[in-house]
């Protein structure tokens, strides 16, 4: 894509000091860090339709270079998941120049997040989202004991890889409960049913930004993002947020707040 | 954390995941001169983007304390560090010593399933037509 | 494999066979569970539950050691019901009617009489292997690790043959090598038989072949001796130097004991390896070796597909590829013909002289790599083997005759040991037991034992035992569990410090050479 | 700790109650001097303030074969931290959702304002969640292969 190309050289020369982005090599698209205006890498850069986590790639960049600045390109998921980040002090949106580019119709589609588009849009058309309710659907049909089977027999396949966590850009603890014993059985697959997954529904509630990332690395092809999706409408019915839609507004479940928080919980 | 003005470094390296015979496509993630991760290749024909745990540890005992960084040579009851050139010239030696004293079978070699094809190559070329033996095999029974 | 792991999706019956498939390639467990969604009926035959039976349509849980009995026992069954693939049966194999004399005594009563599978799940399970129009058998070493592994094999292929599961996407007999170059490393003539490319040793045109290509005279046309075979010769002291490259045999081969007294006899050791290990303490020379993410080269998975590794940094400290290493060794001897720069150049001449591999570059490898055979540059690469003929013409149906594993429980040693890997840990753990990801999950060996045998002993879950056989002991914990039927126990062997192949036969498979990991007998004492 | 509490006989329900400090534990303690009567299947933890219950607490407690998890605290308003509460009513609004959309039944996680006075309304509380509970039977997520061996 030419016009990334440009864009890239143009961030480096309006003073960016390197430009995390997608590049084609050899076939395979994945994350490139491009520090030069004149590097050979940037005739290989490229949306592609590979994602990763960028988000969490930035995090260990700005710790390991403090005094850069980074220019990033941008989905509407991973401008959400920084927006989410800064607000969570894990990285500092002033050192970073992001450059928005808009999922394709298909790309949409093939997804479903709730907006397939960052708010401000450099490269490609903005197109409306088509967000697929179908697992949620199906187990709010069912009954809770129908429920409970329904999750067991997903969460069964399990063969504990941590895939979720690692690739999601919204999980950065040092310490992850899912790897203390006495809430997750080491060593032992599948995962203690349902602790392993309920703890990181419930840690994703107010923060999974929607992405998807988690079911795309999930082998065992988990319905994880309906899950998380779930938490975060809970989250909005209950608490009238969503991660990664506003830069200001903080999750209520990251700070005490007030009474009339409770207030809206006891309607 | 880099020190300042130093050159910035972040690549991620296709490779394959070396434990088991399935062949998962990982990403090397590579931040200043160290690995630091790994990542799934996402395009990958087998493994698709997904790992087991072991391929998003693979990059892990890259680093390990018990890496073996020097050639060694048995004095007496220990190993002593030494160069190259003097190690090289023991493993010539002892290879060549039974050869001559005891014939080419005398001496065998084991390949290894977990080094790459070219490694194995070479290592039964050394066996075949350096030492003139063909007992050359790995652990592919075990 | 004769497919590719991707197809397993199209299959409609996956019989996993001595594959614990989810602990030793996870990847492929999960592969299998996608088609098991899509509808795919899953036959698991193990002597442990493992996370496959769970969703298995019949699970039979046979004795170690029974394979030929109940492989006999499908093909009976399938015959006697008029089952069997008559026209692929007719057009592509030869030998029907010796497999069906062979097999006529083991009917499903004689065969539960055997292996203990009740008659009546072995004949289910018939019903719906030969019932499908595509159905895949995938096996690993619990197949192959006995003394009857080559008969167990050639068995699944007559189950194959007999029902046409041959040369279509979604079936074919698939062994899941257990290294990650286990495939390349035979591929490429690390064997005592034949150099690369499967090309026999003993063959007077190949070795004049090889003669030209490496500007030598004098070939050795006497096949060399395999590993357990030099290991005995190195004991009665007539193998009497050896080079080691990246293995660790005084974890990872059968009967410990007779191992160390092996090299220990040796005039001369050497080793090349990545990490300390145990069998460094018995060597001349140490020669460090760079990781995998150290160097570039080739692997080649279970599926035939050779794929590149990358260099991503340096060599930690002075260690150095393995190829370097063959390379400056040989010209420390003197020898030419090992002046590569790179493993590429390797690789081009691996490609001159091996057909299966003439078509391969690493230009074309790319990041997707290449399933041999691939006979020219513009050979898309090969899927699925078999898929007109067999190498050979016909296919030869082999009958096989149940014979019992070398050791059998007896009094003094009651209950049979069978051995195996874990999720977490690979091989001998010289990798897996210095991540700390992995180490977290689980560092310890165990004994799986049954409740009801647990009882017997007075053993309780966690209690500390000594499990010992003919030829050693080891203290581990005991796990009581019903994974393991009655009278078997299961222990993995990645722990040095509580080794399994203390315990272990080194009795071999006649033809194949392989150990009897997967029987002794065994007894525990608390 | 579980099986210590409600005995083995197999219809008894075991409940966690989470109580703190400030209030409901002194509420709980009133229920006794005063003799009210209440169901004894219930395992009391004092913590602080409610506020410092983790989410995982809860499902650890269900984990470990709990029936039932009751979470009771000081009215909002009179926190002895001040705000401690409006945290434990937050995630427990979220906590339950959740539950329920895996399968649990809401029933079996339920929180309550109980004040140092309110002694009665703390076996009021106690004796109708155990009735609760009780019809909702033994729950789902009880570890199945360890209650088999524990029994």
């Amino acid at each position: 894509m030419s016009d990334l190309k440009s864009i890239v050289r143009e961030k480096l020369r309006d003073g960016a000091d390197a430009f995390l982005c997608l590049k084609n090599e050899e076939g395979t698209v994945l994350p490139a860090l491009i520090t030069d205006a004149d590097s050979p890498d940037l005739e290989l850069v490229e949306v592609g339709d590979s994602r990763y986590p960028l988000g969490k790639i930035l995090i260990d960049l700005l710790r390991e270079y403090p005094d850069k600045r980074f220019a990033v390109l941008v989905r509407g998921c991973d401008e959400r998941a920084l927006v989410e980040l800064s607000k969570l002090e894990q990285v500092d949106l002033e050192r970073l120049v992001l450059v928005g580019v808009a999922c394709s119709a298909e790309e949409a589609a093939a997804c479903g997040c709730l907006r397939p588009y960052p708010s401000d849009i450099a490269l490609g058309e903005k197109v409306e989202a088509a967000p697929g309710r179908e697992v949620i659907d199906e187990v709010e049909s069912l009954s809770d004991a129908e429920r409970m089977a329904w999750w067991r027999e997903q969460f069964s396949r399990c063969i504990k890889c941590y895939g979720c966590r690692n690739i999601c850009p919204m999980c950065f603890c040092k310490d992850c409960a899912l790897e203390e014993p006495h809430l997750v059985e080491p060593g032992v697959i599948p995962p203690d049913f349902p602790s392993f997954h309920i703890i990181r529904a419930l840690d994703m509630t107010g923060r999974c930004i929607d992405c998807g990332l988690c079911e795309e690395a999930c082998p065992a092809g988990i319905p994880l993002r309906s899950l998380y999706r779930k938490m975060q409408d809970i989250m909005e019915d209950k608490l009238e947020y969503r991660a990664g839609e506003s830069a200001e507004e903080r999750s209520p479940l990251s700070f005490l707040g007030s009474e009339q928080d409770i207030e809206k919980l006891e309607e | 954390m880099a020190e300042n003005g130093s050159e910035m470094n972040y690549r991620l390296v296709p490779s394959t995941c070396v434990y088991c015979g399935t062949g998962c496509g990982v990403l090397l993630e590579v931040t200043g001169d160290r690995l630091s991760g790994t990542l799934p290749q996402k395009d990958h024909p087998v493994s698709k983007g997904a790992l087991c745990i072991k391929g998003w540890s693979v990059h892990e005992f890259v680093y390990s304390e018990r890496r073996l960084t020097k050639p060694m040579v048995r004095s007496g009851e220990v190993l002593v560090e030494t160069d190259w050139e003097a190690a090289l010239a023991a493993v010539a030696d002892g290879l060549s010593a039974a050869r001559d004293k005891h014939g080419p079978d005398s001496v065998g070699f084991f390949a290894s399933a977990r080094c790459t094809n070219e490694e194995n190559y070479l290592l039964q070329k050394l066996a075949r037509a350096v030492v003139g033996t063909n007992n050359v095999d790995h652990c592919a029974r075990l | 494999m004769t497919n590719s792991i991707a197809e397993l999706e199209d299959a409609k019956v996956i019989l996993i066979v001595g594959s614990n498939t989810t602990e030793q390639h996870p990847i492929i467990g999960e592969r299998i569970l996608a088609a098991a969604r899509k509808g795919a009926k899953l036959i698991v035959i193990d002597p442990r539950a493992i996370h496959l039976s769970g969703f298995a349509e019949v699970f039979l849980r046979p004795r170690p050691g029974s394979e030929v009995a109940y492989l006999n026992g499908l093909i009976n069954v399938i015959i006697s019901e008029g089952l069997e693939d008559s026209e692929f049966i007719a057009a592509r194999t030869e030998g029907f009617e010796e497999l069906k004399q062979a097999v006529a005594e083991y009917t499903p009563q004689k065969v539960e009489e055997i292996s203990g599978i009740p008659a009546e799940d072995l004949v289910a399970a018939a019903r719906i292997y030969a019932g499908s129009e595509r159905a895949s058998i995938v096996y690993c070493m619990g197949i192959t690790q006995h003394s009857t592994g080559t008969d167990n094999v050639l068995s699944l292929a007559n189950l194959a043959m007999l029902t046409g599961n041959v040369g279509k996407p979604g079936t074919g007999v698939n062994p899941l090598r257990g290294q990650n170059n286990v495939q390349g490393a035979c591929d490429v003539g690390g064997l005592p038989n034949v150099y690369t490319g499967y090309q026999r040793v003993d063959s007077e045109e190949v070795a004049k072949k090889f003669e030209a290509a490496w500007g030598v005279e004098g070939l050795s046309r006497q096949p060399g001796l395999t590993l357990t075979e030099m290991m005995d010769k190195a004991a009665r002291g007539e193998l009497k130097a050896l080079f080691i490259m990246g293995e660790n045999p005084m974890v990872s081969d059968p009967d410990l004991g007779h191992v160390r007294e092996a090299l220990d006899k040796l005039e001369f050791l050497a080793v090349a390896d990545i990490m300390e290990n145990e069998t460094l303490e018995l060597s001349h020379v140490v020669l460090p070796a760079a990781s995998f993410a150290e160097k570039d080269g080739t692997i080649t998975n279970t599926e035939r597909r050779v794929q590149r590794i990358r260099k991503a940094v340096e060599p930690v400290g002075d260690s150095r590829p393995d190829w370097e290493i063959v390379c400056a060794l040989a010209r420390k001897m003197g020898a030419s013909g090992f002046d590569f720069t790179s493993p590429e150049e390797v690789f081009e001449e691996i490609r001159k002289v091996t057909p299966s591999y003439a078509g391969i570059t690493y230009k074309r490898l790319g990041t997707q790599g290449l399933q041999w055979p691939v006979p020219d540059e513009d050979h898309p690469g090969t899927p699925i083997l078999h898929a007109e003929s067999f190498p050979i013409g016909k296919g030869k149906f082999t009958p096989c005759e149940f014979r019992e594993p070398a050791e059998m429980p007896d009094a003094e040693y009651p209950l049979l040991l069978t051995t195996g890997r874990l999720l977490f840990h690979y091989h001998t753990g010289t990798m897996t037991r210095r991540s700390p990801s992995l180490v977290r999950e689980i560092d310890r060996a165990f004994v799986e034992v049954n409740p009801a045998d647990a009882a017997e002993l007075g053993i309780g879950d966690g209690e500390a035992v000594k499990v010992s056989s003919r030829r050693g002991s080891v203290e581990v914990n005991a796990k009581v569990t019903d994974k393991v039927g009655k009278g078997v126990i299961f222990m993995p062997f990645h722990f040095a410090e509580a080794a399994a192949n203390v315990l272990t036969n080194s009795a071999l498979d006649p033809v194949s050479k392989i150990p009897e990991f997967k029987v002794c007998s065994a007894r525990i004492e608390t | 700790m579980a099986e210590n509490i409600g005995g083995d006989n197999g219809d008894e329900v075991r409940i966690l109650a989470f109580l703190c400090n400030w209030c409901s534990y002194a509420g709980a303690d009133l229920a006794g001097v005063s003799r009210f009567q209440y169901p004894t299947n219930v395992l009391d933890v004092r913590v602080m303030c409610t506020g410092t219950i983790s989410p995982y607490f809860v499902i650890k407690a269900f984990q470990e074969g709990m029936d039932g998890v009751l979470i009771a605290g000081c009215h909002i308003g009179d926190c002895h931290y001040l705000k401690g509460n409006y945290m434990t009513a937050k995630r427990f609004g979220v906590l339950r959702e959740a539950l329920k959309f895996l399968g649990l039944e809401e029933g079996r996680l339920r929180l309550e304002w109980v004040s140092a006075a309110e002694g009665e309304k703390y076996a009021e509380v106690i004796r109708s969640f155990t009735e609760e509970v009780k019809a909702l039977g033994p729950s789902p997520l009880r570890k199945r292969a360890k209650a088999g061996v524990e029994a």
